[in-house]
This record gives C-alpha cells, sequence and structure tokens, in this order.
C-alpha cells in the first residue's frame, strides 16, 4: 500500500472538520473523493503533506506513506516528500501559479538535477501538451488560458516524478471541452507514469470518468466506500444514492427521483446519531442512537449506514438510469 | 404563441473589442423551456441581460406582446419588466448583502406601489412558502442563508411581480449538487404550476437536456446550431454541439 | 517601453496643464490683490505707483489674459520676481530645492530601509510578541504630530544633552573645515531633520507593507509553493515578498506630496533653508510669485515621483503590458 | 471586539465628553490672565500649570478640545459630502462624467496638500471656519476614489442587476442599494481623516496660521511652549500629548472599524 491514511482528523479551532478519515491509496490506483462543499475532502487532501498550518488546524490520527508516519515528519523531511514523492494540483489553476515568476521558473523549481535544466523542463512540457511554450523562457502564467495554466500546474505536479499526484478539483474552473482535455492528459499521464492519484472532486461524472476506486464524503467522513463499478451498480449509502440520482440529464427529462432535500449541517451543530440522519429517506429510530461504522458489505465495498441491505431494495425505480 | 422575437441582436464592449452577441436571432414561445448552452465567455449572460434591457443593446430589436423594447420609453419599460424576470448565477452576488429576506422580496411592491401595508408582508409569506421557505425567513440576512436558500429568494423576488417569463441565467451552476436538484426540481415544478416561459441558460448539458424543450447552442456570441432537445442530443449536426456532447461525460 | 512612457508623458502634460490652471485661480480668485501687499510693505507708494505696479504684473488685464501670459512665462520656466527680495522667483527655488530634496531622498531610503523589514517580519510572525509591539509602534508613528517630535527632540538631544546640532544645516565655522568635516558637519545638522521626516512614513510603509504580505500569504500560489516542497525561506523571501513588495513602489510615488508637504513643518522647526521654509516665509510675507512658484514646482515633483513609481511598477510587474 | 480597539472608543469618548462639558471641566476662565502666576509649574490649584500670561493651562487645554474636535468633525464631514457625491457619480456614470472627475482628483493630489492650506489660508484670513473649510476642500480625494472603486465594482453585481430587473430608479440603486454597500472602506477614511484633519490644524495653529490666539487650541499652545522651551515643559508636554493621543484614537478606532467591516 502506498499510502493509508487512518483516523485522519482535522480541526480548526475546536471543530472538528474531519472527523476520522480511513482511505488507502495502492500503487498505480486512481482513488476519488466525492463530496460536497464544505464536507472536509480538500483538507484530506492538503493533510497527506500537512499542508495545513499548524496553528490553524490541529491534525490526529497516521498518515502511513511508503511507512513513515508524515505527520510526525519534521520539515526538513517533510520537503523531502512535498513536489518530489507527493505533489499537488489545485482548482484554480490562474491563482495556483506565482503571477511574477515565468511558467520555466517555476517548472525549473521542481527539478532536482540541475545539469541539462532546458532539455528536462521542455521534455515536461512536452509530456503535458505545452509544446507551444517550449523554447520561449520568458512566457507568465498570465499569458496562457486557464487551460494551459493547468498544464503548466500538471507539468510541475510531475516534474519529479512523484509516486503520488493529488488533484483537488482540477478541472472545475475549467471550461467543459477543456475539462475533457485535462481528464485524457490525466489518465494518460498516470497509465505512462504509473502514478497514484487522489481525485478530489464535488462532481460525480468526472469522478466517475477517472478513478478506480471512489469514497463518498458527508460531514467529514466517508460514508461509503468502494471500487468505481459497485459505487455505480449498486449504492448502498442513502447519501450516494441520492447524489446519483441527482444528476440531471437528458436521459430522465423533468423529473429527477430521490432528491436529497434539506442541507449539510454545520459542522459546529453535528445531529446526533447518524449524521445524515436528518436528510435520508430511509431513516428509522435506531439511527439515532449512535454514529454507524463503516461495514462491509462486499469485498472492496464499504457503507456506513445500519440498513444497507434494505436501502437497495427501497430506491425509487428511474426509467433510464444511465449511470 | 410566440411570447419573445429577437432579431439580430448585437453588442460590443468597448474594451474587449470582439462582440459579445453578434446577430442573435430568435423566437421564445409561450409555456416553453427554451435552453441556451454555451461556454463560459460565449455570450449567453450578455444576451441574458439584453433582452432584459440591463444593458443596452447595440442593435437590433425585442419584441414583446407587440412592444419593441428597445424603442419603449423607460417609464413604459419599467412597467413591462414586471413580465419579464431573471433568476442569476451566484446566488451570493445577488442578494442585497444589507437587506433582509423581507425587505428583498416587499422591495419589489414597494416599487411597484401596487400592495400596501400588512399585505405586503403576507405576500412575502406566500411568495417564501412557494419556494420552500418559510416564515422565519422575513427576518434573516443573506449572509445568513445558504446557497440553495438565497437561490430560493431570487426567485421568489423573480416571482414576486407575477411574471410571465423568467430568464435562468446559470441558476444551478453555483450550487452543489443535491441543491441544484432541488432547486431544478423547484423551477420545473412552478413552470408547470404557473405556466411559466423560461430562457434557461446553462454551460452544462445534463442540466439543460433534464430541462429544456428546445436547446439553442452558442459560440463566440453565434448561434451555430438549435432545435429540438430530441435533435441536439441524439441528432447533432454541428461540430461544436458535438464536441461539446462528448466532453459532457454523459456517455 | 518607448510607446508607454511616452503616452505618459502626454497624460502628464494634461495634468500639467491642470496643476497650473488650479495654482492660478487659488492665487486671483481670493479676494484681495497682490499689489495691496506690496503696498503694505511700502506705504508711501501712490494710488498712481500701485496701478503702474499693476499694469507691471499685467493685473489691469481680464483673468483668461492674465493667464495666458503667466502661462507663456511658465513655460519659459520664469515665474516673475520675488515681492520680497526682488530676485527672480525660480532662482530662489532653486537654491532651496536641493536641501529638500536630499532630505527627502534620504528619508525615503530610511523608510525603505527600515519600514519594510519591519513590515514583513510582522507579517511572517503574525500574531507573535514582536508582530504586536510592531503595531503599538507603528500606531504611536501614526499618532505623533510631527512639529511635536521635533521639539522633544530639539529639546532633549539638542539643548539638554547638546548631542546634536538643532539649528541650520551647517555651523557657523563651516567654512574653516576640511571637506571632511565639511559632510560630518552637514550629517549631523541632517539627522534629525531625516528622522523627523521619516518618522511618520515609516509607520506608514511598514503597515503596508505588513498587510500586503499578509495578503500575499494568503494567496493559493503559496500554498503551491509549500506544496512543491520549496524550503520556507524560499516560499516566504522568493515567492511572497516579490509579489508584496509591487504594491508598495505605487505607494511611494503617493507619498512624494506628504513628505513635501511635511517639509514646511521640520524646516520651519529646524532652520533649515529648503523649499517648505520658503513657502512658509513668502506665505507669511504674502509673496504671491513665490507662492505660485513654488506650489508648481511641488506639484510637478508630485507628478515625476508618480511617474517614477509607475514606470518601475510596469517594469517589475509582469501582468503590465507596455504598450 | 479588539483591545486596542476598545482603547481607540475610550479615548475617542474622553475628549468628546470633555468638548462637550467644556465649562463643567474647566476650572478657570481659560482668558483669565494672571501676571502673579506665570509660568508656574503644574500645582494642585493649577494642575497643568500656568502659561506665559498666568492663564491656566488646564482650562485652556480643555477648551481647545472643543476646537480640534469641532475642526476634525467639520472639515471631514466637508470632505466626505464631496467625496461621496462626487466619487458615487464618477463610479455609476462612468464615461466622461467619470474622465473629468478622475482627472479633476489626479491634478488635485499631485499638489502637496500642506502647501495648498498654506496658499489658501494666506490669502484668507485665519479663522476657524476658513480652517475647516480649506481643510475640508483639500482632504476628499481619497474618500472620492474609495466610492468610485466600491461602487464600480458593486454595479456589476447581480444584485444591483436584479435591482434593475424589478424596476427599481436609478436613484433608488445609488442611494439605497451602491452607496450604503460602499460606504465600509468610506467609513474608516473618515475615522482616520479626523485624526489626519485634527494634525493639520494643530500644524497650522502651531505655526500661527491657524486658530488665533487668545483662543485656545492645542496647536497654538504648543506654540507658545515652543517659545518658552527650557523654562515650561509643561506646555509642551501636555498639549503634545493632547494631540498624539486624541490621534491615536482615531487611527485606533478607524482600524478597529477596517477589521470588522471588511473581513466579514
Amino acid at each position: 500500500m502506498l499510502l493509508q491514511i487512518k483516523n485522519l482528523k482535522v480541526g480548526y479551532r475546536n471543530i472538528e472538520v474531519v472527523r476520522g478519515v480511513e482511505l488507502n491509496i495502492d500503487k498505480g490506483e486512481c482513488v476519488g473523493l466525492i463530496g460536497e462543499s464544505g464536507c472536509g475532502k480538500t483538507t484530506v487532501g492538503l493533510s497527506v503533506t500537512k499542508l495545513i498550518p499548524e496553528r490553524i488546524g490541529m491534525t490526529s490520527g497516521e498518515i502511513l506513506f511508503e511507512d513513515k508516519n508524515i505527520l510526525k515528519l519534521n520539515p526538513e523531511e517533510l520537503r523531502n516528500i512535498r513536489g518530489k514523492k507527493i505533489s499537488y494540483v489545485f482548482q484554480e489553476p490562474f491563482s495556483s501559479l506565482n503571477p511574477v515568476f515565468t511558467v520555466y521558473e517555476q517548472i525549473r523549481e521542481m527539478l532536482e538535477k540541475k545539469n541539462n535544466i532546458y532539455i528536462q523542463i521542455a521534455e515536461i512540457l512536452k509530456s503535458v501538451g505545452l509544446e507551444k511554450i517550449i523554447g520561449r523562457k520568458n512566457v507568465y502564467p498570465h499569458e496562457l488560458s486557464g487551460g494551459m495554466q493547468q498544464r503548466a500546474m500538471i507539468g510541475m505536479a510531475i516534474a519529479s516524478k512523484p509516486s503520488l499526484v493529488i488533484l483537488d478539483e482540477p478541472t472545475t474552473a475549467l471550461d467543459v471541452t477543456i475539462q475533457r482535455q485535462i481528464l485524457d492528459l490525466i489518465t494518460g499521464l498516470k497509465n505512462k507514469m504509473n502514478l497514484s492519484i487522489l481525485f478530489i472532486s464535488h462532481d460525480l461524472r468526472i469522478v466517475f470518468s477517472i478513478a478506480d476506486k471512489i469514497g463518498i464524503m458527508y460531514a467529514g467522513k466517508i460514508v461509503e466506500y468502494g471500487t468505481k463499478e459497485k459505487i455505480i451498480s449498486s449504492p448502498s449509502h442513502p447519501y450516494t444514492i441520492g447524489l446519483i440520482d441527482s444528476i440531471p440529464s437528458f436521459e430522465h427529462r423533468k423529473q429527477l427521483f430521490n432528491v436529497i432535500g434539506g442541507k449539510a449541517p454545520l459542522f459546529s451543530e453535528l445531529p446526533k446519531g447518524c449524521k445524515f440522519y436528518p436528510r435520508c429517506r430511509f431513516r428509522i429510530k435506531e439511527c439515532l442512537k449512535k454514529e454507524p461504522e463503516l461495514k462491509d458489505i462486499s469485498a472492496d465495498h464499504f457503507s456506513r449506514c445500519i440498513l444497507t441491505s434494505e436501502i437497495a431494495a427501497r430506491r425509487l425505480p428511474k426509467q433510464n438510469r444511465s449511470i | 404563441m410566440k411570447l419573445l422575437k429577437i432579431d439580430s441582436l448585437h453588442k460590443t464592449f468597448k474594451k474587449h473589442k470582439v462582440s459579445a452577441v453578434d446577430g442573435a436571432s430568435f423566437s421564445i414561445f409561450k409555456g416553453e423551456v427554451l435552453g441556451l448552452v454555451g461556454e463560459s465567455g460565449c455570450g449567453k449572460t450578455t444576451l441574458a441581460k439584453l433582452i432584459l434591457r440591463l444593458i443596452d443593446a447595440d442593435k437590433g430589436s425585442i419584441f414583446y406582446k407587440d412592444k419593441d423594447l428597445l424603442k419603449i420609453s423607460h417609464s413604459d419599460m419599467r412597467k413591462t419588466r414586471k413580465s419579464l424576470q431573471i433568476i442569476f448565477q451566484d446566488p451570493y452576488a445577488s442578494l442585497d448583502p444589507r437587506m433582509r429576506i423581507g425587505e428583498v422580496i416587499e422591495e419589489v411592491y414597494d416599487i411597484h406601489k401596487n400592495v400596501t401595508g400588512r399585505e405586503k408582508k403576507n405576500k412575502a409569506i406566500e411568495l417564501l412558502e412557494t419556494v420552500g421557505l418559510g416564515e422565519v425567513y422575513l427576518q434573516r440576512l443573506s449572509s445568513e442563508l445558504s446557497g440553495g436558500e438565497r437561490q430560493r429568494v431570487g426567485i421568489a423576488r423573480a416571482l414576486a411581480t407575477d411574471p410571465e417569463f423568467i430568464i435562468c441565467d446559470e441558476p444551478v451552476s453555483s450550487l452543489d449538487i443535491s441543491i441544484q436538484a432541488q432547486i431544478l426540481n423547484l423551477l420545473i415544478d412552478l413552470q408547470k404550476r404557473k405556466n411559466l416561459t423560461y430562457l434557461f441558460i446553462s454551460h452544462d448539458l445534463g442540466v439543460i437536456g433534464s430541462i429544456c424543450d428546445r436547446v439553442m447552442v452558442m459560440q463566440s456570441g453565434k448561434f451555430v446550431e438549435s432545435g429540438s432537445c430530441e435533435t441536439i442530443f441524439r441528432n447533432p449536426k454541428h461540430e461544436y454541439t458535438k464536441t461539446l456532447l462528448k466532453s459532457a461525460l454523459l456517455s | 517601453m518607448g510607446k508607454y512612457v511616452f503616452k505618459r508623458i502626454i497624460g502628464l502634460a494634461a495634468l500639467l496643464l491642470g496643476i497650473t490652471i488650479i495654482t492660478f485661480s487659488v492665487i486671483h480668485i481670493a479676494p484681495g490683490r497682490p499689489t495691496d501687499l506690496e503696498a503694505q510693505f511700502n506705504p508711501k507708494v501712490s494710488m498712481e505707483a500701485r496701478e503702474r505696479i499693476a499694469h507691471l504684473y499685467g493685473l489691469d488685464k481680464p483673468l483668461h489674459i492674465q493667464y495666458i501670459e503667466w502661462l507663456k512665462r511658465f513655460a519659459r520656466l520664469d515665474f516673475g520676481i520675488s515681492f520680497m527680495d526682488s530676485r527672480p522667483v525660480m532662482q530662489k527655488i532653486l537654491e532651496r530645492m536641493p536641501i529638500t530634496l536630499t532630505i527627502e531622498l534620504f528619508s525615503i531610503i530610511l523608510i525603505l530601509l527600515i519600514g519594510i523589514p519591519i513590515g514583513v517580519g510582522s507579517a511572517v510572525k503574525e500574531g507573535s510578541f514582536y508582530d504586536r509591539f510592531m503595531t503599538v509602534f507603528v500606531f504611536i508613528g501614526f499618532a505623533m504630530p510631527t512639529f511635536w517630535l521635533s521639539l522633544i527632540l530639539m529639546d532633549f538631544i539638542g539643548v539638554r544633552w547638546g548631542i546634536l546640532p538643532i539649528s541650520g544645516i551647517k555651523s557657523l565655522e563651516f567654512e574653516k573645515f576640511g571637506n571632511f568635516e565639511k559632510i560630518i558637519d552637514m550629517s549631523k545638522h541632517l539627522i534629525l531633520p531625516v528622522f523627523v521626516s521619516a518618522f511618520g512614513g515609516l509607520a506608514g510603509i511598514s503597515r503596508y507593507m505588513r498587510s500586503s504580505m499578509l495578503n500575499v500569504l494568503k494567496q493559493d500560489y503559496i500554498r503551491t509553493a509549500r506544496a512543491k516542497g520549496l524550503r520556507e525561506k524560499d516560499v516566504l523571501y522568493k515567492h511572497a515578498l516579490k509579489n508584496a513588495l509591487l504594491p508598495v513602489v505605487t505607494i511611494l510615488g503617493l507619498s512624494v506630496p506628504g513628505l513635501i508637504g511635511g517639509s514646511v513643518i521640520f524646516e520651519s522647526i529646524f532652520s533649515i533653508p529648503g523649499m517648505g521654509r520658503l513657502f512658509y516665509e513668502s506665505v507669511m510675507a504674502r509673496d504671491y510669485p513665490v507662492i505660485m512658484g513654488v506650489l508648481v514646482i511641488g506639484a510637478v515633483l508630485t507628478l515625476l515621483g508618480n511617474l517614477l513609481a509607475d514606470i518601475s511598477y510596469a517594469a517589475v510587474d509582469p501582468r503590465i503590458k507596455l504598450e | 471586539m479588539n483591545k486596542l480597539t476598545i482603547f481607540g472608543i475610550c479615548i475617542v469618548g474622553f475628549f468628546i465628553i470633555i468638548a462637550i462639558f467644556a465649562p463643567i471641566f474647566a476650572p478657570y476662565n481659560p482668558g483669565q490672565i494672571d501676571i502673579e502666576n506665570i509660568l508656574t509649574a503644574p500645582t494642585s490649584s493649577h494642575i497643568f500649570g500656568t502659561d506665559s500670561l498666568g492663564r491656566d493651562l488646564f482650562s485652556r487645554m480643555v477648551y481647545g478640545t472643543r476646537i480640534s474636535l469641532m475642526v476634525g468633525f467639520i472639515a471631514v464631514g466637508i470632505a466626505s459630502l464631496i467625496g461621496i457625491a462626487l466619487g458615487a457619480i464618477a463610479g455609476y456614470y462612468g464615461n466622461w462624467v467619470d474622465g473629468i472627475i478622475m482627472r479633476f482628483i489626479d491634478i488635485m493630489l499631485c499638489f502637496p496638500t500642506f502647501f495648498l492650506i498654506l496658499a489658501v489660508i494666506a490669502l484668507l484670513e485665519p479663522s476657524i471656519i476658513n480652517i475647516m473649510m480649506i481643510i475640508g476642500a483639500t482632504s476628499w480625494m481619497g474618500m472620492a476614489r474609495l466610492m468610485r472603486a466600491e461602487i464600480l465594482s458593486l454595479k456589476e453585481r447581480d444584485f444591483i442587476y436584479a435591482e434593475r430587473a424589478i424596476g427599481a430608479s436609478d436613484f433608488r440603486i445609488i442611494t439605497r442599494h451602491l452607496i450604503p454597500n460602499a460606504m465600509a472602506p468610506v467609513l474608516v477614511s473618515i475615522t482616520l481623516g479626523i485624526a489626519g484633519a485634527i494634525l493639520v490644524e494643530s500644524s497650522l495653529s502651531f505655526l500661527g496660521i491657524g486658530v488665533q490666539p487668545p483662543t485656545p487650541s492645542w496647536g497654538n499652545i504648543l506654540s507658545e511652549g515652543k517659545a518658552v522651551m527650557g523654562a515650561g515643559w509643561w506646555m509642551m508636554l501636555f498639549p503634545g500629548m493632547a494631540i498624539f493621543i486624541t490621534v491615536l484614537g482615531y487611527n485606533l478606532l478607524g482600524e478597529g472599524i477596517r477589521e470588522r467591516l471588511l473581513k466579514s
């Protein structure tokens, strides 16, 4: 196992927003982490290399990367992992690139071997589809389009041949056509370099198209986890079912079933028992007793719901379920 | 019946030089949901604002019930606005942060001076209930509301003038998926109940496909293809429409 | 670049015209005529003589003609003759300007050398004892009236302890000194004025630098820099500092009029024969040609300061295209 | 709330109370000359000492508070009226209206303000009313720029388009929605402006071209103090402290408002 996240908890000012997350990523595997805004998914991603400053966030649990607990490393050891073994691509390419340094300079910073730098950079640019700016050492980020900026970010992320790349909503800020190109680029790089990927997104369609395994987060915990096929064919947590059935599409026009009512709770006012209880269509009194544990449904498929077996049967029918 | 007939509408912003909307001509029929899909910067939001005369068009005409909206006087236009409303994309920018929800809705009646006193409050409560919020929201500030709740307030404000036509400008694209479904259901429901006509703008083909009767595809200020939802989704003609469909991960 | 500078200079010419109009209006729309005063200096001047003076200055002509004639002379840098000692105004100003500019230059250097590190340090250690201490210091700097500070320094350092001279820019026996001693002597005289002149600006720049740096540290690209595994030193002093310094350039340009305006106070307290004191003396004596001359020159110096700031900003910020 | 802000509010409140109730706080008539007691150091009967005409310094300081605060408030009042109006008009109407107003501001900003104030005072008589008007007329540019910038960004926000869509008039949009939402940074600027105006007034009075004796102001008391430097430290200490503390109070208050309003 390349990365094991065990019982990760992160709190901002006494309010826990990641409340015990477990997640494993194998070599060459793409794990998708789905959740709506404010569910803690970005915090999980940042915690992997301790990018949340200690004075802002309290982190506990274990993050084992190549059998070392990252949370226990000193700053120097952390630096040797960040960018070198684990790298990031963030949501907004424009604000994530430093506006006053050239693209060349920002890629150069990632290179460990300082010989033949321009050849190295040219290769990186080529591998992310930025042939256009090879040799143009004075190009600044603002001179590139959004899609090209994101390519540059990806170039930086793979420059030192990391084993894990964490992509936090990498296509959300982009237009659909560009989105598709970037996803194709990521898939290509993953296969070529045997990368492991943690893909964080709110968009189920995108995650379904790229991930091997998927975790669904709600209120700071993973509520369902499984292979893509299992999640798509037999979602077992009421939240997952609601999300999947909420995807609008031409195939089921003007009738969205199983829509989740209400809104996500604030972390400061979490309900007792199952955190999804107030919005759940399948709820029973039992659910209020205590927060359910993740339990096995089948091989590689877990759900944090006490009713899992009955739910699938009670899911409302949909004529043409496309996904 | 044609509700709105738009003919060769043009708009160029001085700053950008290229046309934001370049000769848009189309009609909207009473009671339909007309979709407008395109990527960011293609001019779809500009088109929405032009139709309601929120910004001035360079040339063209917009006929609503035999009146050219671009030629009528300001006071006439203000009266006409009651029938033509808009719901915006960003629920965080579309409500005055200093106003309470009650004030947001009651202001509509203040401006049109058609409802007064106690009645105003009752109407506001009724509207809030229509959009799935209750009386408790009257005293709330918009900053205390979640994105979905704000969007509901935006819908209530648009309904306050009892319009027959509403432009929905990306009303769900900044919402979480579960909230997005709630709002889409609400919009569909309202449209059926009140026999409203929508111009529904979105970059998301899934959303467009789920709600619209007809679709127009826009690219750099121009329409490249339009037709019934069925035709566009099953049998697209234009290259750009095909790319969009392929990229939209619907398959 | 050349084209940009050219465009700016055309813009400046328009501003300059505005400056002359305002200066001229301020002087001529107010009640009382300049000749009233000249006559006051010499009560024996008869009505006839007064009219002759009025004619000499063109004061019997309509205002717009007067303005145009003044403008024509201004274009030749001829501001007329001082009422007080009948010397050309331009000559008087040129005599005084170097002293004021020297003091301002030194205080700007002092402001930058001390203010920027203070601000950066406060931002980097936000909330620390150092930061809080500096915040208090900065507020004291803002609130300290220049003239009071000057008086206190004069009283203690000059009068009571006799460490530094408190009046003028050179000692009485200056001419007898050798070159090196001359420099030492003048420096000693300049220490207090430069310090006083810099004091308020110091607070301003360090506060500005602090908030600029804090703002930059919140940006996404700083998170990127950390995620890249750069040394904290490089994150702060390469990626953050360059961005944070940019707006300071503009602020520096904007602070020129304040500095020049402030010269009136400390130059009259420390009896320094600079532009500020010249202006004060001519105001007290209602020496109109000098007042107009200094006003225009002061504004022109500000214009030049702003131009310099804008050009350097455009030169260092890659996002500004020089067209 | 931040401790420094509370400190600022206390200072501001303290001096406002002193100014309002000056006759109650002042033990003597501020103009009462006492040749027997010139330049006495602070004692129990004259807690701040006396000046070179034997007048009670404490009483003069108390009345000086009135002058300083009045000049500060009214000057900034004038400046904010001009600034808010011009800024709002420039921002909302744009085009040539904006062009003219902005060029005018650029020109005004080129003058070292203190020079301009001195020049105008030289022409008019240095009365308190003139001083307030001149400070007001030369310090509105920053507020106008802030107001304009805020309005420029606000008017492209959807809630303003929504107002137009429901048929609101320009006047309603500007006065009810744009200006109130744009006020936060202007309010900070107003608070800091009061501190600035008090500083300018006292500088002018110190230079002898501001508030004219015998009317007491902190600046002209300090100027008299300079004349007796070494013989009457209290004449330099107390007025200087008063100016310093007042200005500090408004600055702290301004910073507090900035943190509260702009960070939310």
